[in-house]
């Protein structure tokens, strides 16, 4: 799964195989981690507004 | 600050996040794999220093050379001695020795049984009260009803059951029989002497076998597969004649289905034919003018053992009949084996002797790749016991299974026969009964019968490891170490000689067993007088040692001493052959040739069963470890219920389909029994393998199927006595 | 309930509210830190002492080389700790008035008792592990893996893991997984290491599995 | 009592019957709940799997389960990437079904496996060459973008959307949600894909064996065609009997027939496929490893040859033309018989891929092996579908998954 | 995988004479003896019974009297692939089995494998099996464990390993005496040892010096099931044609080897 375990081989199957993965997760969590913090930052404009 | 919900939520959320960051999640994770992978209730082996140690095997008659792998003081597998010398070679019996060292059924200790529950005890005690009822029959002058069934009659243990019984007064020393015993008799009446024949399969060049399950346990198994791998690579032919395709009669390149118990006619029938055409006359034989009762064989041959006749008595169609007979005579050094399946059940001497006077019209006698004879020589030369006044009434007594007297003239034992006596009269004429290294409430035909009889005996001391069927009816059990944990000399044949094997102990006994050699001369020493006199030695060990003399050297080296003068040397040239003797005085006196036929009345049982012996099931004393039963094909065994094979013609007669119930009765009793249709037998006969449905040992035996000895009687051989049953008539019924 | 109530009090403390918040996620983070590095550690491992206490320095002294004690069978395979049939050559009789040999002597020598030491360097019964072929063929030296025992004059205290069973020489003192010896760990990933840089590859899986 | 908890202008029924329903529900799951502990502390004895059937029931109702999840990606495909608007008033319920499907798909994989405490196995020392690891990764992957789908929705039942991070959370994942759909969707099809070729890559196997492109094999195309082509009609079936429930309409027809329509093109163009797929492998692969197809439909009347025609022609052919014509769709009971064939037909073409492959004997000295799931197994495999119950009811009854509902039923 | 190196060193490879196996069943028995093979009470039925090594009966599906019978051992065939990996060896998810490239043995390890059953799936021989069972060992009897082979958890799949560890031991010997390589007989499997009838014969298949080698050329000699490309180091011997042709399948107008 990581360059560190010990099945690691740096191959092709390798490389596309969990390049594609860690490709899909990372959109994924960045997509997410940017919905979390611009809500959080919304939240708390919301609040210091008081419009809610 | 206010400490509100929301600040707990953050606490908690914090502590996730920061648990995360910590080892405690991942090593937990990790640590529980290595839990699964450490189980604490899987064993761990431990690990210690490698050795081998050589001994011989002695679970099966054959005494192989095997060696056993020990990591420090524990066996952990039995394997083949890495050498070519010496009998050296093993089986899945041998296989399965250390699994037997360790079974759950061994008996730890002397037991003894105290309203029907077994109580502890020690040797001592034991050997003690033994002695003490043994004391009081000699006091009322009934020491000939002590008597004892020994599983071998050869080697020193045997011997001093033998010579105990002698000094203690009875004559009543009982082996139980196999077909080594019949061969004896065979060559005794056609040659003068009891030669134990030796068949050096893998030098001839053509071997037919009647009925011998060459490759199903007969002999020394590992040999005869050896030899027939020999065969194998020389292209050399076997030809297999047997009612059902066993695993010989699939090996063999040509397999001769043939009506069983008609196996004799087959043989003279083929002797009629050599006879006749005078084929013997190509191997340089001159039987006419020399042989005594030639010229009576070929006229009885010649009358009532035409071709025709034959075969259709045998089943076997007149052209297979002359084809067989012409490539035996055509080939250079043909053999005919004769003894059915493993050889356990001592079958009828009639027909042997049949099939052997094939290898005397081949004349193959002492020539490689013929039948080779070995003296029965006994390298025990002990001096003679000492007999009391007790004693020698005692021992002159007849002998309870009327063997070697009137119409049993020939045999020496017959087992057989006690349970017939035992029933036959009001008390039993056995009042100590020894049953050493054998199991006969399991092995005799008839169990029913036999346990009935046996029922009445009023004290046995059974000496067997195992918690068997005829240990769990003794009274006293004194345990014998298993034959990894003893000295016991062996009797075997390496190559074609005779020889003497060094069984050694391996391992320190696991258990507090005794040695039945020592038991013997412990009970002999606890009852005095001239008993004792006569067990001078202070122990097995001693004993053994002095037996072997300067022979113990060379088995300590090799495991085997080799007796280099022990082969009959009389047929060395042709022109000697004429010594063979086709019917004589002794030979008339049996009333040649009558063939034992299966019991029960057809009408009632149109079926016949017959049994079949496997490697992968032990149907002697010694019974199956949980891994040979782990080989038995669920064909054979599915979960309790045994299979008969059948025919699929015969089933459909029946109604029967593969795997069905079925209720199996034969005239001796009854079984549900599954069936399996197998297109290698013959129609109308039914197949079961010996060895199955113990009561007694482990959970990985006991209950396993029926034993085929329930099934079937014994069946006396009208001409020495043994039991020569092959089969008995059935009856398969749908459940 | 009031829901919407709870809501307009919580935004009235908005400021503070956040303060804390993030206050209480720090000390949770903390918390945990604590927890996971340093105690969890302390639990996961029990502390056991050897049945005897052994000085490697005095022994190597009056012996020699590691391999008079911890030497070759014939078969290739390597024996291991000693047992009582090495022992007995010297301590049939006690050496020296120590209070470890009293009870070596009495407990262990004079009842023919093996001593059930505790084997820091134990791999578990799935590894194979060929002394021969890193002793004999690679000639590599005992400390490679079993670091400076060899020179201590007492032995450490015992670790192992409460869940596996395993020593903590194995996965190494550190519990961040960090070494500074060769020695320092034992997992399969440290033999695949040295494997990888001596032989160029970490070999297969029953190279050293059984 | 739970009021506050009801989505707004939606009618629910009596928290009491609720109640009932939901017992009823957890006495099913708890049943599988034992059998699963069981499974877990006693080990896979307590199943009637075999040597002969490593894989069995279990690996069955995983990839049916996950087949009939299809609706969620590709409905999701279809309204984000393709632009079908009206798909919207179904997504929702088509995320929920998808979520219960591959939450099922998991579990059942962590009772299936014989070490449970090791399954991370597959993560840590993945095998990239192995399609079961290609499963897993995307499985549980796509598994999180559900509940990223999911989660808005969530946060817009009434309790939760006034807490305002929750409401910007939840506007802000719709937002971007294409790009969740889009990864979804890529994720889906590998995964539908690579359950495919779990059964098609097992060339000692010549049952499930299929020569293919490149590393796929056909089965891997295939797989997810069909997951695409019957996953929305399990979401219409399910609709359609949440509708049964709740004695109301909660979707427009036009957005049914809508979908209806695509899976029957896609049922139809799938089914040309498998009959061609079919035909290579027993006119071309087959006898190359000495077979012929009727060896592997004779002898068993279990695995007959009508078990590949109820596949192709009655769960294949006669659904793709009643769902590709407008009459057909307009047809109340033709439609609805269309989609149940439908589902059972993939539920089939799953269950010959895993049972028949394992049933087939492939030495020639075997016999067809049978097998019966033990009730351990049962339970284990309803637990799912109780489960399923449970958390359909929980997200109807408490949030705004149909759009239309209010228009449909105005409360008065 | 390993397979950084791809020299091959050894090929390890057997030859089962099938007219001299007699079906005996000591080869099961050593095998089981000396791979720590758990057993049961009631071992049945045959499908949760682990056997390594597994003699089928096989049947030449005539009738009385044309009828015969041959037994044929299976071991694991230790596949190598037409594609350079086994039928089971590249499916497994976690790697726990692996196709050593130095030997040519397809490995399992037990501590690795998390009980997936996709190898099982995948084999065509049948050869794998799954510790359904917690493996027990009646009191007394676990004295007979081989140290040299781990004993498996409940939960795994075991397969025979061509008695790797006896590899290792003999590796060890060589090792200890100055060599770096073995003899041929120095590493036998424990059923070749075992075989009273000398069926099996046992060693490299790429060493032209050794039986293996000849005999495997044998026109009589075939593989199981080597159409379906495993490629498998397991080769048969039968003078008979009805057998060779049950090694593998055949369309009813194609002759045995085609």
């Amino acid at each position: 799964m990581f360059p560190f375990c010990f099945e690691w081989v740096w191959d092709m199957s390798h490389i596309v195989f969990m390049g594609g993965l860690w490709y899909a997760l990372g959109i994924v969590g960045a997509g997410l981690t940017y919905c979390i913090v611009k809500a959080a930052k919304e939240s708390s404009d919301n609040h210091s507004n008081g419009d809610h | 600050m206010k400490i509100d919900r929301r600040s707990f939520l953050s606490l908690g959320a914090g502590a996730t996040a920061g648990l995360a960051f910590s080892p405690l999640p991942w090593k937990l994770m990790d640590d529980s794999s290595i839990w699964t992978q450490n189980w604490p209730w899987v064993p761990v082996p431990t690990d210690g220093e490698a050795s081998y140690v050589d001994t011989v095997c002695s679970l099966c008659p054959g005494g192989c050379g095997i060696t056993i792998r020990k990591i420090d003081d524990r066996v952990v597998k039995a394997e083949k001695k890495d050498s070519d010398n010496a009998n050296s070679g093993i089986c899945i019996l041998g296989l399965s020795s250390p699994q037997l060292l360790y079974s759950p059924s061994r008996i730890k200790t002397p037991l003894k049984k105290i309203e029907g529950k077994w109580v502890k005890i020690s040797v001592k005690e034991a050997v003690a009260e033994i002695a003490e009822k043994l004391k009081d029959l000699r006091k009322d002058k009934l020491s000939h009803t002590l008597a004892c069934i020994s599983g071998s009659s050869s080697g020193t243990v045997p011997a001093l059951f033998e010579r105990f019984l002698k000094a203690y007064g009875s004559p009543n020393f009982i082996t139980v029989p196999s077909v080594k015993d019949v061969y004896k008799l065979v060559f005794s009446l056609s040659l003068g002497s009891p030669y134990v024949p030796v068949f050096d399969i893998a030098n001839s060049d053509f071997v037919v076998s009647f009925g011998t399950g060459l490759l199903d346990g007969w002999g020394n198994p590992a040999q005869a597969f050896k030899a027939h791998s020999i065969l194998k690579d020389n292209k050399k032919k076997l030809i297999q004649i047997e009612a059902r395709l066993s695993n010989t009669a699939a090996k063999a390149d040509k397999w001769i289905p043939i009506k069983p118990g008609t196996e004799g006619v087959l043989a003279l029938g083929m002797a009629n034919i050599i006879i006749e055409k005078r084929l013997y006359l190509n191997k340089n034989i001159l039987f006419d003018s020399v042989t005594e009762g030639f010229e009576e064989f070929k006229a009885l041959v010649a009358k009532d053992y035409s071709v025709k006749a034959v075969a259709e008595i045998t089943g076997v169609k007149q052209e297979d009949i002359t084809a067989l007979v012409e490539d035996f005579m055509k080939a250079q050094s043909p053999v005919a084996l004769f003894g059915r399946g493993e050889g356990t059940i001592p079958g009828s001497l009639h027909e042997m002797m049949a099939v052997n006077f094939l290898n005397a019209l081949a004349g193959n006698f002492n020539k490689a790749g013929g039948v080779h004879l070995l003296s029965d020589n006994s390298y025990i030369n002990w001096t003679e016991p000492i007999l009391d006044d007790t004693a020698y009434y005692g021992i002159n007594k007849k002998r309870l299974d009327g063997a070697g007297d009137g119409k049993y003239f020939l045999a020496k034992h017959l087992l057989n026969r006690l349970p017939e006596v035992l029933n036959s009269s009001e008390t039993s004429p056995i009042n100590m009964l020894f049953v050493t290294d054998s199991n006969p409430f399991y092995t005799m035909a008839d169990t029913k019968l036999v346990r009935e009889a046996f029922e009445k005996i009023p004290f046995i001391v059974s000496f067997s490891s195992y918690m068997d069927e005829t240990a769990s009816m003794a009274d006293i059990i004194l345990p014998n170490h298993f034959f990894l944990e003893r000295y016991q000399d062996v009797v075997a044949t390496c190559g074609l000689k005779p020889a003497v094997g060094l069984s050694k102990p391996v391992v320190n006994p696991i258990f507090d067993t005794i040695h039945s050699g020592d038991a013997v001369i412990f009970i002999a020493k606890a009852l005095g007088g001239t008993i004792a006199e006569s067990f001078a030695w202070d122990d097995y060990k001693a004993c053994l040692d002095e037996t072997l003399e300067a022979k113990k050297d060379i088995m300590d080296k090799e495991l085997f001493w080799v007796d280099e003068s022990g082969v009959f040397n009389a047929f060395a040239d042709a022109e000697s052959s004429g010594k063979f003797e086709f019917i004589n005085d002794k030979i008339r006196q049996t009333k040649p040739y009558t063939f034992v036929e299966a019991e029960g009345e057809k009408k009632q049982y149109p079926l016949t069963l017959i049994r079949f012996d496997s490697m992968r099931i032990a149907s002697g004393y010694t019974a199956n470890s949980p891994f040979m039963t782990k080989t038995v094909a669920d064909t054979v065994i599915k979960e309790n219920d045994i299979f008969v094979e059948i025919n699929p013609k015969t089933a459909a007669e029946y109604n029967l389909t593969d795997g069905s119930k079925a209720l199996l009765t034969t005239p001796k009793g009854k079984a549900q029994v599954r069936v399996h249709l197998y297109e290698g037998i013959m129609q109308g006969i039914i197949s079961m393998p010996s060895g199955l449905g113990h009561s007694g040992y482990d959970n990985y035996l006991a209950g396993k199927g029926i034993n085929i000895n329930e099934l079937i009687g014994q069946i006396e051989d009208p001409a020495s006595g043994f039991d020569a049953a092959w089969g008995i008539r059935a009856v398969l019924v749908r459940v | 309930m009031s829901e919407t109530q709870k809501v307009s009090a919580s935004d009235n403390k908005k400021k503070d509210a956040g303060g804390t918040t993030i206050l209480f996620f720090l000390i949770g983070v903390a918390i945990s830190l604590a927890l996971g590095w340093i105690i969890f550690p302390k639990l996961l491992y029990s502390k056991k002492s050897q049945p005897i206490d052994f000085s490697h320095v005095v022994h190597s002294e009056a012996v020699g080389d590691c391999d008079s004690c911890h030497f070759f069978r014939e078969d290739g395979t390597f024996s291991g700790a000693p047992t009582l049939a090495e022992c007995i050559d010297c301590h049939e009789e006690a050496q020296g008035d120590t209070e470890d040999e009293r009870i070596f002597v009495e407990e262990y020598v004079a009842q023919n008792k093996e001593v059930p030491w505790l084997i820091y360097s134990e791999q578990p019964d799935s590894v194979f592990f060929s002394h021969a072929a890193h002793v004999k063929k690679a000639k590599m030296s005992c400390e490679s893996c079993h670091g400076e025992i060899g020179t201590s004059d007492a032995l450490p205290i015992y670790e192992e893991n409460r869940i596996t069973g395993y020593s903590r020489n194995i996965w190494g003192k550190n519990i961040a997984g960090i070494k500074k010896h060769t020695w320092d760990r034992m997992k399969m990933n440290d033999c695949g290491e040295c494997h990888e840089e001596e032989i160029g590859d970490k070999g297969s899986c029953f190279q050293c599995h059984k | 009592m739970d009021s506050a908890l009801i989505p707004k202008g939606v009618k629910r029924c009596s928290l009491g019957r609720f109640s009932l329903w939901m017992i009823a529900l957890t006495a099913i799951l708890l049943w599988g709940v034992i059998a699963m502990l069981l499974c877990w502390f006693k080990g896979l004895n307590q199943t009637n799997m075999n040597d002969a059937y490593g894989f069995a029931l279990w690996i069955w109702a995983d990839l049916a389960v996950i087949a009939l999840g299809g609706g969620a990606f590709f409905t999701g495909f279809l309204k984000y990437i393709v632009g079908k608007d009206e798909l919207k008033n179904i997504i929702n319920y088509a995320v929920v079904i998808g979520v219960v499907c591959y939450v099922s798909a998991l579990l059942i994989l962590a009772i299936d496996v014989g070490q449970p405490l090791r399954s991370w196995f597959i993560f840590w020392h993945a095998n990239v060459h192995s399609m079961l690891t290609e499963v897993a990764f995307c499985l549980s992957c796509y598994l999180v973008v559900l509940i990223i789908e999911f989660l808005p929705l969530l946060f817009e039942n009434p309790k939760l959307d006034r807490k305002p991070f929750f409401h910007h959370l939840s506007h802000n994942m719709h937002e971007i949600m294409a790009i969740f759909a889009a990864t979804g969707a890529f994720l889906s099809f590998f995964h539908q894909g690579s359950l495919g070729g779990v059964s098609g890559v097992l060339f000692g196997r010549p049952f499930a064996f299929r020569e293919g492109l490149f590393i796929w094999p056909w089965t891997f195309f295939l797989f997810t065609w069909s997951a695409a082509a019957c996953g929305p009609c399990f979401t219409i079936l399910i609709t359609r009997i949440t509708e049964k429930i709740a004695k109301k309409k909660l979707v427009k027809d036009n957005v049914i027939d809508l979908l209806a329509k695509i899976s029957g093109w896609m049922l139809g163009t799938y089914i040309i496929a498998k009959i061609f797929d079919t035909w290579y492998w027993a006119a071309y692969t087959l006898p190359k490893q000495g077979f012929s197809l009727i060896d592997f439909y004779s002898n068993n009347p279990f695995y007959g040859i009508w078990i590949l025609i109820v596949e192709i022609f009655v769960c294949g052919i006669i659904p793709a033309v009643i769902l590709i014509s407008s009459k057909g769709r307009k047809n109340k009971r033709l439609f609805m018989t269309a989609i149940i064939l439908a589902v059972i037909g993939v539920c089939i073409n799953r269950w010959v891929m895993v049972m028949q492959t394992m049933a087939a004997p492939v030495m020639t000295f075997e016999d067809w092996f049978m097998y019966y799931p033990s009730w351990q197994e049962v339970a284990t495999t309803i637990l799912p579908v109780a489960f399923g119950a449970i958390f359909i009811s929980f997200a109807y009854r408490y949030l705004p998954i149909f759009p239309q509902e209010s228009e449909l039923n105005p409360i008065d | 995988m390993s397979k950084g190196s791809k020299h091959k060193d050894k090929k390890f490879g057997m030859v089962i004479d099938l007219d001299k196996c007699t079906g005996c069943g000591a080869c099961m028995v050593a095998c089981m003896s000396e791979n720590n093979v758990p057993f049961k009470e009631n071992e049945s039925n045959k499908l949760d019974s682990i056997t390594w090594m597994r003699v089928y009966k096989l049947e030449n599906g005539k009738s009385f009297p044309d009828a015969d019978i041959c037994f044929l051992p299976r071991p694991c065939m230790h596949c190598e692939g037409d594609h350079g990996h086994a039928p089971c060896v590249s499916v497994c998810p976690a790697i726990a089995t692996d196709y050593d490239h130095k030997t040519g043995i397809v490995s399992q390890i037990y501590t690795r494998c998390f009980g997936c059953r996709y190898c099982m799936a995948a084999c065509p021989y049948h050869a794998r099996y799954f510790n359904w069972w917690d493996p027990v060992w009646p009191e007394g009897m676990e004295k007979l464990l081989n140290p040299n082979v781990s004993p498996r958890m409940r939960g795994v799949v075991e397969k025979c390993s061509f008695c790797h560890h006896r590899y290792q031991l003999a590796l060890d010997k060589a090792y200890a005496d100055g060599r770096d390589k073995i003899e041929e007989d120095e590493y036998q499997t424990a059923c070749t040892q075992a075989c009273p009838a000398n069926a099996i014969i046992f060693g490299d298949l790429d060493n032209k010096k050794h039986a293996v080698y000849s005999l495997k050329k044998n026109p009589n000699t075939f593989r199981l099931l080597e159409r379906l490309g495993t490629n498998p180091k397991v080769y048969y011997h039968s003078s008979r044609e009805w057998v060779r042709r049950a090694g593998d399948n055949y369309l009813k107008h194609e002759t045995t080897k085609a």
